[in-house]
């Protein structure tokens, strides 16, 4: 059951440049979520702007009955948002959407993240951890400095590797690159299941890739949203069969392979 | 006790306050929200004779204090409406009004008997206004003969009241209202959205794929109000007003202006149970102001400026 | 460097930035804030045969992102506007266009022929489309024949470049910039405000004296990018695109849209030096991308959404 | 020269039930205001609220280059701006209007004040004492929890006389009754100036008794203002010769008998 609530700040911080965590008060939600779902919050007090801005949930803290989303400060909502305090209250639309589907057989996750898309991911790990299934995770980004969290993605069960645009930390070039040359230890296609997170364009260089593994891909997708609950049709992206679904509803977890990139 | 009821062409609602169509699903998307049943009504988004699949995406952009939205009437067409959408509702306590639309008059006709056979169907809001189609919608909406055409086909299709939904888009509303009116309109609700447009300067391309889109929220809230007043003026049948309403002040202003009740849509994508807070406010309002029936404030604008 | 520069109807300018009328009185109430040289050219306030006192207050309400105004044509009339207002710019190293107003085709001819005979003056915008006045303005404007009339008669008064401004409060605005363009103009000018109104909950009276006025400010910017958009299928004529500007963002996208140059209104309340800082945003945003002429953005959307 | 700038806030406190002080650094502004000329200030950093809001200047500290501003929180804007903090920066365009005549010869200033229309008043008192002239404050507002800054309204060559509508301090009644009641002291008419400054309902009622005084009264109004500054001729009252004149520019200090206060 979603709901609309008024969640207290608990702690807000800096990860990194222009990257922020914000751990929010919901102790409905940290049973209610899963890895994959996100929260629509009210960023302004007024109509500027006037829509919510979507946040994937970045980690659930259950001791803490707190959820921590993760978000790069890029235009009104975002700075808005970077303004709160611990102690401020905002206004939360969730848990939305379907989650990742970590049921049936496989043993290890393949992770592909691009960017701020890494933003779920500690909380799939900590679901994959519970279930104890392995994951590698791949995260690519522009530059060193955009990597934030890497302690809530180390751990056990866990590789990572990181691949940077500028060559700044780990492998040079994108993740998908990375998948490429990482390719060959999942060659022998049992066993994994691959997640991917992060823009459309990754999403779309990624699948010939994830189509070649043998194994079967779920992405996680962002388009603009206004309502998040699958009420104003707006948030469409196009399958394969022509069928428009909403993001925010249908999604934003899909089957990879079902998705039409059409440019 | 202030009595929130009001009449809309012969159909009684509890309060003034529906859910405009296409911000409230099939009426069942915002359950876990709210009860529906506080609600005057609720509008289904458009429903036509085919399912369509809606615009290409992008589909929506937000512009200040409004958005632009080009979903395009994507709906699973009155034959799945009927079977799979409709019994959902049975249980609501609300009125149930259902919005048609088709390339054709008779496309509007049928639609409209089918919808209107349903007994849990209370009245018919016929979308010849929406701006982001081809065929139907605007292309009925701007020209009073083909608005009298669709009034007229939809009317002799039911006798459940009729509710004729108008476009802001247009040099003269009050001559299209009258048109609607001449042809058998139960009531009017107005305005559906405002043509707009919006380019991303970063990748020059425009915002919506199909470019030009509706422009809706407290933008437009001007905008509606005019319109209402000026319709109010030029007929005689009951007004729905719509367009930007946020707080109840907004749902006050439409009333003072002529509308007999309104019509919620971009509010409820930032506050789901908006609209029930808009019935709370109006029912704290008229009592805290000894005003013992809501439909006192219809039309109740003092002509002269403070 | 960056060519700024462009061309409207055979009238050069430094760049495409330009005050809107009404909105930047008679050119030099700014002066204490800015240097006007540094615009491509002024719009003064609308000036008519006779001075008029303007509507009855209040004519000012804030709106959602917007504001409504029914000023009414105030002005001092032609004579006066040339014996006191015109010498006060002649030290202005900027394109000076006078708008004007008629109560009828001949009385427009009359003001533009007193006026453009003014060395001063660079060009005649024509106003046939103030919503807050009962004879000239909308009336002109809403109809494609009243427009062409008025526009001949303007063409006839000089030979310097007739800007026709247009408004959005029509059914089919494409219809009336070809009929501007048939009559002679050189350029359009477009959007003027949309009409609206709002009501005061508290004493149940219209914000606005005369009840609808004129909505301007960011609310307006999707339909003013979309009427540019409209216009700039119908007519070959360069336009001028003028709604909501804020930022030179928003300038960019009206290039994008179709337009050679823009206006700026409302922004100047906010922030009297804005139209300055959109010249200087223009200027940097081009330099960062190597474009070596701002005419390039002019009309350069990509019609394909990303 | 008016002119447009940012000033930081140099102190704000609560005067009172939701009335606030606000001290801005502007020492450009100190030696070129004069009483009854005010500010026009941004309170939103976005669109909501669209316009600009003016504020009388109720004092200025030449010692620390400041000016203050007293106001009420009523709506979405004044409510943006009591929550600026010392350190936190406003745009202002100031000073604007012309300012009271405090030229020729008057020996005591009579000044009628109601509600936060007294705004003004302390400047006023301030420039009064420079000049030598004494000053009897009229002050009237609904109930005696609005009454704020008594300490800037005494002092030096000034008498103060209060009227409550609910009783709770001095006179009970409106600022005209409290008038009506004085005026036998002013009856002599000569070495009088009257001064108003309120809403307009009391400058209204105050038109006729003002006339029947025998001595000249200028009237500070209020209106709702777009620009500020006398360029969108939004902000107009009438004059009794038919005239319309902006309160922004022309005023917002005009002389009381040449209103028109139709209704
Ligand atoms: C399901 C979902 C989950 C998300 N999770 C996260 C998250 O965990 N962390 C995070 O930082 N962001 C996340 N996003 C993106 C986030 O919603 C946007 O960054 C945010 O809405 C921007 O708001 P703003 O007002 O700051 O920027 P705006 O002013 O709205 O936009 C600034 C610029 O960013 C672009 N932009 C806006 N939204 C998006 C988007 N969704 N994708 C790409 N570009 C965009 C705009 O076109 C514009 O150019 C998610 C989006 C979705 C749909
Ligand atoms: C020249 C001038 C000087 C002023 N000096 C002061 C001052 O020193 N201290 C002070 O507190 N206020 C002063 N005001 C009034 C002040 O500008 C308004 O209170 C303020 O603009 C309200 O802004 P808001 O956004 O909070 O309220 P809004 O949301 O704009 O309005 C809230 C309610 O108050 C009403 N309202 C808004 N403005 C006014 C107004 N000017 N007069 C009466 N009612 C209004 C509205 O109609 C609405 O009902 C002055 C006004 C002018 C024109
Ligand atoms: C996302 C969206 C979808 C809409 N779909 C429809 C529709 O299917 N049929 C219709 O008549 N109006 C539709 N409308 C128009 C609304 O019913 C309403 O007239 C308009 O949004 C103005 O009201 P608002 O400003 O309160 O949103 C839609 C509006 C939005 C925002
Ligand atoms: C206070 C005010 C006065 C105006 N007066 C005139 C006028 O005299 N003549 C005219 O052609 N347009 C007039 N306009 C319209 C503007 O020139 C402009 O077209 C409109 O405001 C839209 O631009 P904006 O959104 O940038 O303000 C006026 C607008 C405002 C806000
Ligand atoms: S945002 Fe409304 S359907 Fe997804
Ligand atoms: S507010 Fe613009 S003239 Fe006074």
């Amino acid at each position: 059951m979603t709901a609309s609530m008024t969640c207290k700040v608990a702690a807000h911080g800096q990860a990194g440049p222009g990257i922020f965590i914000l751990e929010l008060k919901a102790a409905a939600l940290v049973s209610a979520a899963g890895p994959g779902q996100f929260v629509h919050l009210k960023t302004a007090d007024g109509i500027d702007p006037l829509w919510r801005r979507p946040f994937s949930i970045h980690r659930v803290n259950r001791r803490r009955g707190t959820i921590l989303l993760s978000y790069r400060r890029i235009g009104r909502g975002t700075s808005l948002l970077a303004r709160r305090t611990a102690g401020d209250t905002i206004d939360l639309l969730g848990p939305l959407g379907r989650p990742f589907d970590l049921e049936g057989g496989f043993t290890t996750a393949v992770i592909a993240a691009g960017g701020l898309g890494a933003a779920p991911v500690p909380f799939l790990l900590d679901a994959l951890r519970r279930k104890g299934r392995k994951a590698v995770v791949l995260w690519g980004v522009r530059s060193k400095t955009e990597l934030y969290c890497l302690d809530a993605l180390r751990g056990r069960y866990t590789s990572i590797h990181i691949a940077t645009e500028d060559g700044t930390e780990g492998f040079r070039g994108r993740v998908t690159d990375l998948f490429g040359r990482l390719a060959s230890e999942f060659a022998s296609g049992s066993g994994f299941r691959g997640f991917a997170c992060g823009p459309m364009p990754m999403l779309k260089a990624l699948q010939p890739l994830a189509a070649a593994s043998g194994f079967p891909w779920q992405a996680s997708l962002e388009e603009r949203m206004a309502c998040g609950v699958g009420v104003c049709q707006g948030c469409v992206v196009r399958m394969k069969n022509r069928q428009y679904r909403t993001v925010c509803a249908d999604g934003p977890v899909f089957d990879l392979a079902e998705l039409d990139f059409h440019d | 006790m202030t009595d929130l009821s009001v009449r809309i062409g012969g159909l009684g609602l509890r309060n003034p306050v529906l859910t405009a169509s296409g911000t409230f699903g099939y009426g069942t998307e915002y359950a876990g929200y709210f009860d529906a049943g506080l609600l005057g009504g609720i509008v289904t988004k458009t429903v036509t004779l085919e399912p369509r699949e809606g615009n290409p995406m992008p589909r929506l952009a937000e512009t200040p204090a409004g958005m632009l939205n080009s979903i395009g009437l994507a709906n699973v067409g009155i034959e799945r409406f009927l079977s799979e959408k409709l019994p959902a509702l049975e249980g609501l306590d609300t009125r149930v009004v259902v919005n048609v639309a088709g390339n054709t008059a008779e496309e509007y006709a049928e639609v409209t008997s089918r919808a209107a056979g349903h007994p849990r169907v209370d009245a018919i809001e016929v979308n010849v206004s929406c701006p982001n189609v081809r065929h139907g919608g605007l292309a009925f909406g701007t020209n009073p003969s083909a608005t009298a055409e669709v009034t007229a086909a939809v009317r002799a299709a039911t006798s459940k009241p009729v509710i004729v939904k108008l476009t802001p888009n247009v040099t003269d509303i009050a001559e299209i209202a009258r048109a609607a009116e001449a042809a058998g309109a139960d009531a009017l609700s107005l305005i559906n959205t405002v043509l707009g447009m919006a380019i991303d300067i970063g990748t020059r391309r425009p915002l919506i794929a199909r470019r030009t889109a509706g422009l809706s929220g407290p933008a437009i809230k001007p905008i509606a109000i005019a319109k209402v007043y000026q319709v109010r003026q030029a007929v005689k049948l009951p007004l729905i007003g719509i367009g930007g309403i946020m707080r109840w002040q907004d749902a006050v202003e439409f009333l003072l202006a002529g509308a007999t009740a309104v019509q919620t849509g971009t509010l409820h994508f930032l506050e789901p149970d908006g609209p029930v807070r808009i019935v709370e406010g109006l029912r704290r309002y008229c009592e805290e102001r000894g005003i013992a029936s809501v439909s006192e404030l219809v039309g109740g604008m003092i002509e002269e400026s403070s």
